[in-house]
């Protein structure tokens, strides 16, 4: 990876930091309603997944999908305009946080039933091989979700008929407070894989370019036919699964530890280690994203909200959107 | 005109489709080795080879959300559900996916994917022997349409299949053998639009699916026994629902009589029943009788079952009673 | 009486349940250590331990399967579901198996089960602000009930865990912290009584769950703006569901508006409506109004989402378009 | 194995050959309806598990369990009434083939929904654990029913609380028309436990004296707290999936394969090569059992329709019924 490669990836990580942060406090202003799942922490397990992608390839990913959004490459004034609410929303304010998509973008969505996304993803790999497009799928999921039903039936779907399929575990040790041990009988998520012959493996998901290789291989791996794959990113949520939790089930230290191993300070320290870019060059990459975020905030803000007529627009899709649906997304 | 049964409406529905356009294809339980359950696909497997013809495991959720991704992704999957009972492990991604997403992601995503699932019964017991259209007909965004005879099985089957929405095609194990003519060429049935399938001026009797058969039945034998002479009306399509036909009915006959293979409380006479009244309060001279399954879970013991469902007398029986004294002048 | 929150009466009535009978347990998504999502359970882990108070994976189809079993068993499993509408993924448990398997096998099993799961919205979007009673209202062998009240929440949930059958035990997330009345010990309230909570002579008005909030509300104001009195009916059980003081109320007032925060098409109003047409039909003056949310996915923009759901604002225009040339004539 | 216990299974195994051949007599002559699902082929499955419990302990099985109702000493005469429809069945006619059951025996029932069954087992489980009675539950399925979500979350489930629970996968290669392989990533069924932390056995279905023994060690461990497992017994169904099945799927030479390992030969051959028992006792058990099955026919065919009152009766449960139940069943 060349420097300017490092610092785009840093620039997205502390992208999504700021962006979060923001908006917890849009949240605490009652700018965003609902519920509200933020990344900080996590941010190298998105960043360095997307970075692996190709613009044909395919991504789904669950309700925590504002990190995948922007490194993606949606406009972080369309992604928080959607928190908002907005009529200016990457779904026009219909969505909300955890519906964010741009198909455009091949970016599929969020989605908030635990598991449900698994199928769909599956079901876009299955596309993909019947059109031969040598395209391949990334599916994002959270530990908690590989115990239901739809990741045993998904999985062995995707083994059974060798899909391009990359299915991509944010382990972050909670779901909601559950740990995860307690809600799997397999810790080690990846190990999951086994039941359907399909490879699996452990990653740092503090480390944004560990996860960035792991991701490539795998992906690359799919679009030439050699199948499915199951990747666990280790990592940490340093706030509450959603705005409203209590955060009882868990120690202040236990966050502080995982603190410590913060992927943006990491990769900064790498950076500057490699003495590809000083102090000063970070420092203008955080003002630019800060600006960045602030006039997404303002935009979201500012942009008006749906038009009443919106309630009864797009229950159905027509012919005609059909149509240019499908040609805007070359099908 | 060629006469042939509701299968091979289907059937030929299906297949036409298929050659027509390259990305429709078929998947299920048992849709290509076995040739379907209902023997709906038999030979396809051979035709259009495991590409188009995928049998999958038994996993009714991953069939839905794999078809619902697939079209998503471009293609035109037609989902076969071994039977309606199955949905109900399937109704996650129906409801909470193929239903929202067009709507939920602000218009950027279609699904235009067809569930063919049979309802139907026959001494297969409890679980095995339910209707739930009444469970898809709630839900905005999906589309739910259920033909009674041949034509309609294939006009409608390939209206679905060319929908750009999520439809819901129902079909019934009691109906797959009957025969009726079916119209040479494509023609497609649109959805949302009920038609009289037998005129009359005493009541009139809606229905849909294998039940608007039975209603016919009923209907031809009142005329002979009693001279009262039922209107019948075949809705088709339960979501878009066209109530059209049948208010005009209503009015000119003041009577109706809803019949239905599920159960009462909750099933969809109650919504086609409440429409009626909404629409043509001041025509009615009665209440609108609903005649629907008997509020048991459905025993296997053949004559316990028969007492479940509404049969032919039991059409006729509610009709008279709905007529009341009307039916002993006629007769006396 | 005490005044309590309705969480609070449900923290009582389980609590008390649990120290009544050893075989009470509970179980489900962070019902423990994170103490329920709505935190109706908080402090039970400390309280009652792991063996009563059981955390489970996210897999809504075996709780409720695994709570069956258990109930099979001998033991008395209530379970959370954490919202209504995850109920979907279970609902094979609960319609093939929970409703089925006393009946199914002569009588030889029992299924002593309560689910509980809230209803609700919020800016939650298209898969998380929907109301399926009407899902489980329709399969024989369910009972389900929706208390509006902390009296019947903690009546109601005591008498659910003491069913010998499959008991859906609907709450609403906009309900938690209503305040109310609470009688102290058991107040056990029984199934399938409905109950009048204001009187009226104007028109009926009926409701459950948290629409009968707003609907108590509407009436005040109804009054205050018009002189209108709306006879307020509060069904609490959905199956078995009691429509005789709604229909005596109709005798007097001659017009119902049914009240639901679920889709109007095959809603849980269609099959009241019916029933009230059916036993009421020569009192009306006007088909019974069904006031439901718009047939949209719910949106989650904050506006249209207030568009959706009946508020009490709706409820007052649609009792005074109900009644119609009388509301002119009071206020002039 | 005395001489007694090994005539025990052998005429068990009989038995249910000469049911199911009569009972198919019986569909074909209009006396059965709806779904018959006969066991034919797979008797040493069911006889030699169901030889390995206790009486206390739990049985669940799927749609395909004549065997199992015979082989947990159902009378015969109330099975083959059941099959009927008649006010004598097991289930009193409500049931059907499908649904036979026999709370007092602890047979909790045959169970139409693929895969349905499993998490009602482990709740079963549940409870034995909650009520610390030392029993454990066996909870029998075919290989088609691994793929399906409820597998998955069951056997998590089960693993994670440690559950007296042995499922036990009948691997008869087909799932209706589906080939084993052509529906689970994994053939090899018993692997699935690799997902779970559970040991997974394979075992040789068509040998009686084979399951016995690896159903009873799994029992005795699951009893004493030793968690789950999982087996998987090869074995192969002569007949079509139920009486409908065209079988377009296989070839007569498969079968006739299968058939010359049969379950019963073997054992007969076994018990001769011993010297347990000649040709003239073996005889004389399949005369008796002809009889049996004679009489449970008669029985069935003679016994009343269950009453037009029955319809509206066991919707609900009583109070006082659960009482009776509850007494009954030693809970
Ligand atoms: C089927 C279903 N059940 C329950 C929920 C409620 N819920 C939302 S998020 C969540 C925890 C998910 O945890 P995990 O998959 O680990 O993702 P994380 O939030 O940790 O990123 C739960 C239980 C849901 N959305 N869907
Ligand atoms: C959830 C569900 N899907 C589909 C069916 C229809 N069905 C009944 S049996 C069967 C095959 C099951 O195969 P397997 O589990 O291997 O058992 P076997 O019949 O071979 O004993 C299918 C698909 C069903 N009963 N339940
Ligand atoms: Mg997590
Ligand atoms: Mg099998």
């Amino acid at each position: 990876m060349n420097r300017d490669d490092l610092l785009s990836l840093y620039r997205q990580m502390v992208l999504i930091r700021r962006f979060e942060e923001r908006a917890a406090e849009a949240y605490a202003g009652a700018k965003i309603g609902g519920f509200l799942h933020l990344y900080i922490g996590e941010e190298a397990v998105a960043v360095g997944a997307v970075s692996a992608l190709k613009a044909e390839d395919h991504l789904f990913t669950h309700y925590r999908d504002h990190g995948y959004a922007l490194a993606r490459g949606l406009e972080p004034r369309a992604v928080m305009a959607e928190l908002f609410g907005k009529a200016t929303g990457v779904s026009k304010g219909k969505g909300g946080s955890m519906h964010l998509a741009d198909v455009q973008r091949h970016f599929w969505g969020g989605y908030a039933i635990v598991g449900g996304h698994l199928p769909l993803a599956t079901g876009m790999a299955l596309a993909c091989q019947y059109q031969d497009s040598h395209n391949a799928v990334l599916c994002v999921m959270g530990e908690g979700s590989t115990n239901i039903g739809e990741f045993h039936e998904a999985l062995n779907l995707a083994a059974l008929w060798h899909l391009p399929i990359l299915y991509l575990v944010e382990n972050n040790c909670y779901g909601m407070g559950t740990l995860a041990s307690r809600a799997s009988a397999e810790e080690e998520i990846y190990r999951k894989a086994c039941a359907y012959g399909m490879s699996g493996q452990r990653l740092d998901g503090m480390d944004v370019l560990a996860v960035r290789d792991a991701v490539a291989d795998h992906m690359e791996r799919a679009r030439r036919g050699g199948g499915p794959a199951l990747l666990e990113a280790m990592t940490y949520r340093y706030r509450g699964h959603s705005m409203a939790d209590p955060e009882l089930y868990r120690h202040k230290e236990e966050v502080q530890g995982w603190k410590l191993r913060d992927p943006i300070r990491r990769l900064e320290m790498m950076i500057q280690d490699a003495e590809l870019a000083g102090a000063p060059d970070l420092e203008r990459i955080r003002a630019e994203v800060e600006a960045v975020v602030e006039d997404a905030v303002r935009f979201a803000d500012q942009s008006p909200a749906p038009a009443p007529s919106a309630l009864f627009e797009d229950v159905y899709a027509e012919e005609a959107v059909r149509r240019v649906a499908a040609a805007r997304r070359g099908a | 005109m060629a006469v042939m049964t509701y299968r091979e409406a289907l059937r030929q529905a299906l297949r036409e489709e298929m050659q027509r356009d390259e990305r429709v294809l078929v998947l299920g339980e048992d849709v290509g080795a076995y040739g379907g359950t209902y023997a709906v696909t038999k030979g396809f497997l051979e035709e259009f080879g495991e590409k188009r013809l995928k049998d999958t495991p038994i996993a009714e959720s991953a069939i839905v959300g794999t078809a619902i991704g697939a079209a998503m992704g471009g293609l035109r999957p037609v989902a076969e559900l071994m039977t309606i009972n199955f949905t109900l492990l399937a109704l996650d991604q129906l409801v909470n996916h193929a239903a929202k997403l067009h709507y939920m992601f602000g218009g950027q995503i279609d699904v235009p994917l067809v569930i063919r699932t049979p309802a139907g019964y026959g001494q297969l017991a409890a679980t095995h022997s339910q209707s739930f259209e009444n469970y898809f007909t709630y839900v905005p965004g999906l589309k739910v349409v259920a033909p009674a005879l041949p034509a309609d099985a294939k006009g409608m089957l390939k209206t679905a299949i060319r929908d750009p929405n999520p439809v819901i095609f129902l079909e019934h194990s009691l109906l797959y053998g009957l025969r009726g003519e079916v119209p040479e060429g494509d023609g497609l049935v649109p959805f949302g639009q009920s038609v009289v399938r037998r005129t009359g001026r005493d009541l009139t009797i809606v229905s849909y699916s294998h039940t608007l058969v039975l209603a016919l039945e009923a209907a031809e034998r009142l005329a002979q026994q009693t001279r009262l002479e039922a209107e019948v009306i075949d809705l088709r399509s339960l979501r878009p629902l066209d109530l059209g036909p049948v208010v005009a009915s209503v009015q000119k006959t003041n009577r109706a009589l809803v019949v239905e293979e599920g159960w009462r409380t909750c099933g969809m006479g109650a919504e086609i029943a409440s429409q009626i009244y909404e629409q043509a309060f001041d025509y009615l001279d009665a209440p609108v009788s609903r005649l629907a399954a008997q509020e048991v879970p459905v025993p296997y013991a053949r004559d316990l079952e028969r007492m479940v469902f509404p049969q032919v007398d039991d059409i006729i029986r509610a009709a008279k009673t709905l007529v009341g004294r009307r039916v002993l002048s006629a007769e006396s």
